[in-house]
């Protein structure tokens, strides 16, 4: 049931890749934007590029999630997924996981060239690809719930990063944090525990909540 | 013969509005139950009650197994009819062969074509499929074999021609025959032998 | 009482105004929260009042 | 009465409606006393500080709202998850009536704590640890207002409200943990404002009576506000109907 899922949501990812790269776009638009906005300087950049890289990521991930449910809930897919699907989170793991593929697993692998730009040294990158590795999965899981949630609204947009961003918080907090940490010299791996400790708790609440959301969304 | 459709003292009502009161169905294997009434008289809501899509309700509600068919038809527009068959077996893990499905269905020829670029009545044709592939093709045993045998389906005609309208018709027999039943919702004659109509909507 | 006149109480000691605001202020959002409901209560009475009307009109020109 | 019938009772809008009409009037009462008794003492009686001076009265108003929008958002969660597992009506108007006034004592509560930082401190806003989580759980209402606006049907509206409370009730802890850690990153802990072993009596006794009868208060509110939704719900019943005609 999970690889079915998969298949389906690949096949899908396939036919629109076009709208695929738009977070990965919107990402270095708006680290461009920063650096132009910081005058180019390095050493600012520098020490607010964990932060900068942190927060885009954060913001692409919500800009992918919006899709996540929308199109099968205005076909009626979603509508059979929830009927047929027995257990219902199987399946929804599998879209969470593809939702991941292409903005976390795909950021992460970008990061580098992000660091770049914004001048971090290059002895903190390893540390970047490992919170975001790590940290990202969360996002998805977390955002999904939210997503689940708003996608019966035709305006769900702004209201989803209105409920999703506060609970990326601690997220955002760790992730940062511990690229700051590494460039100050200081041990961060509490803070990398801590993110994974995060990803596994919404790895385990996650898939229940969107399921109950969805059911709840789709009562109309 | 078995019961596949119970309804007790079902009463639902919303925004203030009571749909129904102290309904009560019995749906043996074999028959079929036509739902009629004006727009809004709950139609659509019984039928998304049975299949669990709206809880807000009193009362009881037994049903067996059971295959949903919407207002929409629940076809991803990216993806080729196959795809989506695929992608249904996967879910329910009926056994049927796709390819026979859609060339019953008339769609011989498109398999392979994103369902993006057909016809509204064409995506239905899509959405019948999944019937036919969740009853599995073997006709001789098939009465033992169905594994969804409850159908639900919500304005079945929408979008079709009369070729389509027919094949509904033939689909729906065949079911019924080989021991399904189905609660149908629409404003058409359904012409078939065995079918009751149940009225909503004429108290007010 | 810890202050010696009422004038020196609405001073504060140099802070009058800091803390007057913050009292003030919730001052009015506890009156805001009471008020919100008061009103609430009375349009909905206000407003099932002329719906019965309305139902019974109905049931009566039928 | 024992527990169970006191369960089904609770299941029952019109016995509800009925009970909680002399409670409110005793707790809104009982929350008007304290409040006044309390900010009376604090702004008069109680000592002043011996570094803040007079700013520190702000504590008895500041403190209060902030605990209080505190357990009102863990009692969402709490109600969202009787809801979402029980069904029960009441968790679900609880939720809906708590939700403007949880928001407006955090709202308060940070709005206070910067009057208060101003003069003590000499700046409107700081990011330490309690100040930051207060804001993101000023954001957690928010989402959970917005939601509720958004979606048109109110049942619906619920149960996709106790779904956002029970998920910000388990991310509060971390929250408040990220929050704290961050803190000591930044900056080394400044300062600990409320410390109540150091407070003699006389100080801490009026902060004990407001947090009393913002309790109450907020008791009275929800207390208001679900009698309102019952009204709402119920507006077909024959008990609602001779209600209002009555009071025509």
């Amino acid at each position: 049931m999970f690889t079915g899922q998969l298949q389906r949501e690949f096949k899908l990812l396939l036919r629109s890749r076009e709208e695929l790269a738009n977070p990965l776009i919107f990402l270095f638009l708006a680290l461009t934007l920063f650096a132009l906005g910081g005058g180019g300087s390095p050493e600012l950049l520098s020490a607010f590029a964990p932060a900068i890289i942190w927060v885009l990521v954060l913001l692409a991930n919500l800009l992918a999630l919006e899709g996540m449910f929308r199109r099968d809930f205005d076909d009626g897919s979603l509508e059979m997924l929830v009927l047929l699907a027995e257990p219902l989170f199987l399946p929804l793991l599998a879209k969470i996981f593809m939702h991941w593929l292409y903005s976390g697993l795909a950021m992460t692998l970008l990061a580098p060239l992000a660091a770049l730009i914004l001048f971090l040294p290059a002895e903190v990158v390893p540390t970047l690809l490992l919170t975001l590795l790590v940290g990202t999965p969360a996002l998805s899981l977390i955002g999904a719930i939210g997503a689940a949630l708003t996608v019966s609204l035709r305006k769900g947009g702004v209201l989803l990063a209105l409920l999703v961003l506060p609970l990326y918080v601690p997220v955002l907090i760790f992730g940062a944090g511990a690229v700051s940490e590494q460039m100050a010299g200081i041990s961060n791996m509490a803070q990398i525990y801590w993110l994974l400790v995060i990803s596994m708790i919404a790895l385990t609440v996650a898939p229940f909540l969107v399921a109950a959301a969805l059911r709840i969304s789709l009562e109309q | 013969m078995p019961i596949l459709l119970t309804i007790k003292n079902l009463t639902c009502i919303r925004e203030g509005r009571t749909l129904f009161r102290n309904l009560n169905l019995a749906l043996n294997s074999g028959d079929c139950v036509q739902l009629t009434g004006p727009n809004g008289s709950g139609k659509s809501t019984l039928l998304r009650c049975v299949a669990g899509l709206f809880a807000d309700y009193s009362g009881n509600l037994e049903a067996a197994p059971f295959l949903y068919l919407g207002h929409k038809p629940g076809v991803s527009a990216l993806l080729t009819p196959l795809a989506h068959l695929r992608w249904f077996a996967s879910m329910t893990g009926s056994t049927g062969d796709p390819l026979q499905a859609l060339a019953r269905v008339g769609l011989a020829g498109y398999e392979e074509i994103v369902c993006q670029q057909m016809s509204a009545g064409q995506q239905r044709r899509v959405a019948l499929a999944r019937l036919l592939i969740s009853d599995g093709q073997d006709e001789q045993d098939a009465g033992e074999k169905r594994s969804r045998p409850l159908w639900l389906l919500d304005e079945p005609f929408t979008a079709l021609d009369d070729k389509g309208q027919e094949l509904i018709r033939q689909l729906l027999t065949e079911h019924l025959q080989s021991g399904g039943g189905a609660l149908c919702a629409t404003h058409q004659d359904l012409g078939l032998a065995g079918s009751r109509a149940l009225a909503l909507g004429g108290t007010t | 009482m810890n202050f010696d006149s009422f004038s020196e109480l609405l001073a504060m000691g140099g802070h009058g105004l800091y803390v007057w605001l913050s009292y003030g202020l919730s001052l009015l959002v506890i009156v805001w929260n009471v008020w919100r409901l008061r009103s609430e209560r009375r349009r909905f009475f206000r407003e099932a009042r002329a719906r019965l009307k309305r139902i019974d009109s109905a049931a009566d020109s039928r | 009465m024992n527990l169970k019938t006191l369960w089904h009772r609770l299941g029952s809008p019109r016995w509800l409606y009925q009970m909680s009409g002399p409670w409110i009037a005793v707790l809104g009462w009982l929350a008007a006393l304290l409040l006044v008794t309390g900010c009376i003492w604090g702004l008069a009686f109680a000592p002043a500080d011996y570094q803040q001076g007079n700013s520190f009265r702000i504590i008895y108003i500041h403190v209060p709202t902030a605990i209080v929008s505190q357990s009102v958002y863990m009692m969402l969660g709490a109600a969202g998850l009787v809801l979402l597992v029980w069904r029960m009506k009441v968790a679900d108007m609880v939720l809906a009536t708590a939700v403007p006034f949880g928001m407006s004592m955090t709202a308060l509560a940070l709005f206070t704590g910067a009057v208060w930082g101003k003069p003590t401190w000499g700046t409107w806003w700081v990011w330490d640890a309690r100040t930051t989580s207060m804001l993101v759980l000023l954001f957690l209402y928010f989402g959970l207002y917005a939601l509720r606006q958004a979606i048109p049907r109110a049942e619906t509206a619920g149960r996709a409200c106790a779904v956002l409370a029970l998920l910000g009730t388990i991310n509060i802890p971390i929250i408040k943990y990220s929050v704290d850690w961050w803190l000591t990153l930044h900056q080394p802990a400044t300062f600990k404002i409320t410390e109540a072993p150091s407070m003699p009596p006389e100080m801490y006794l009026p902060l004990l009576v407001n947090v009393l009868g913002m309790y109450c208060l907020f008791g009275a509110v929800v207390l208001a506000g679900l009698r309102l939704e019952i009204l709402r719900r119920e507006r077909d019943t024959q008990w609602v109907r001779q209600l209002v005609e009555a009071r025509a």
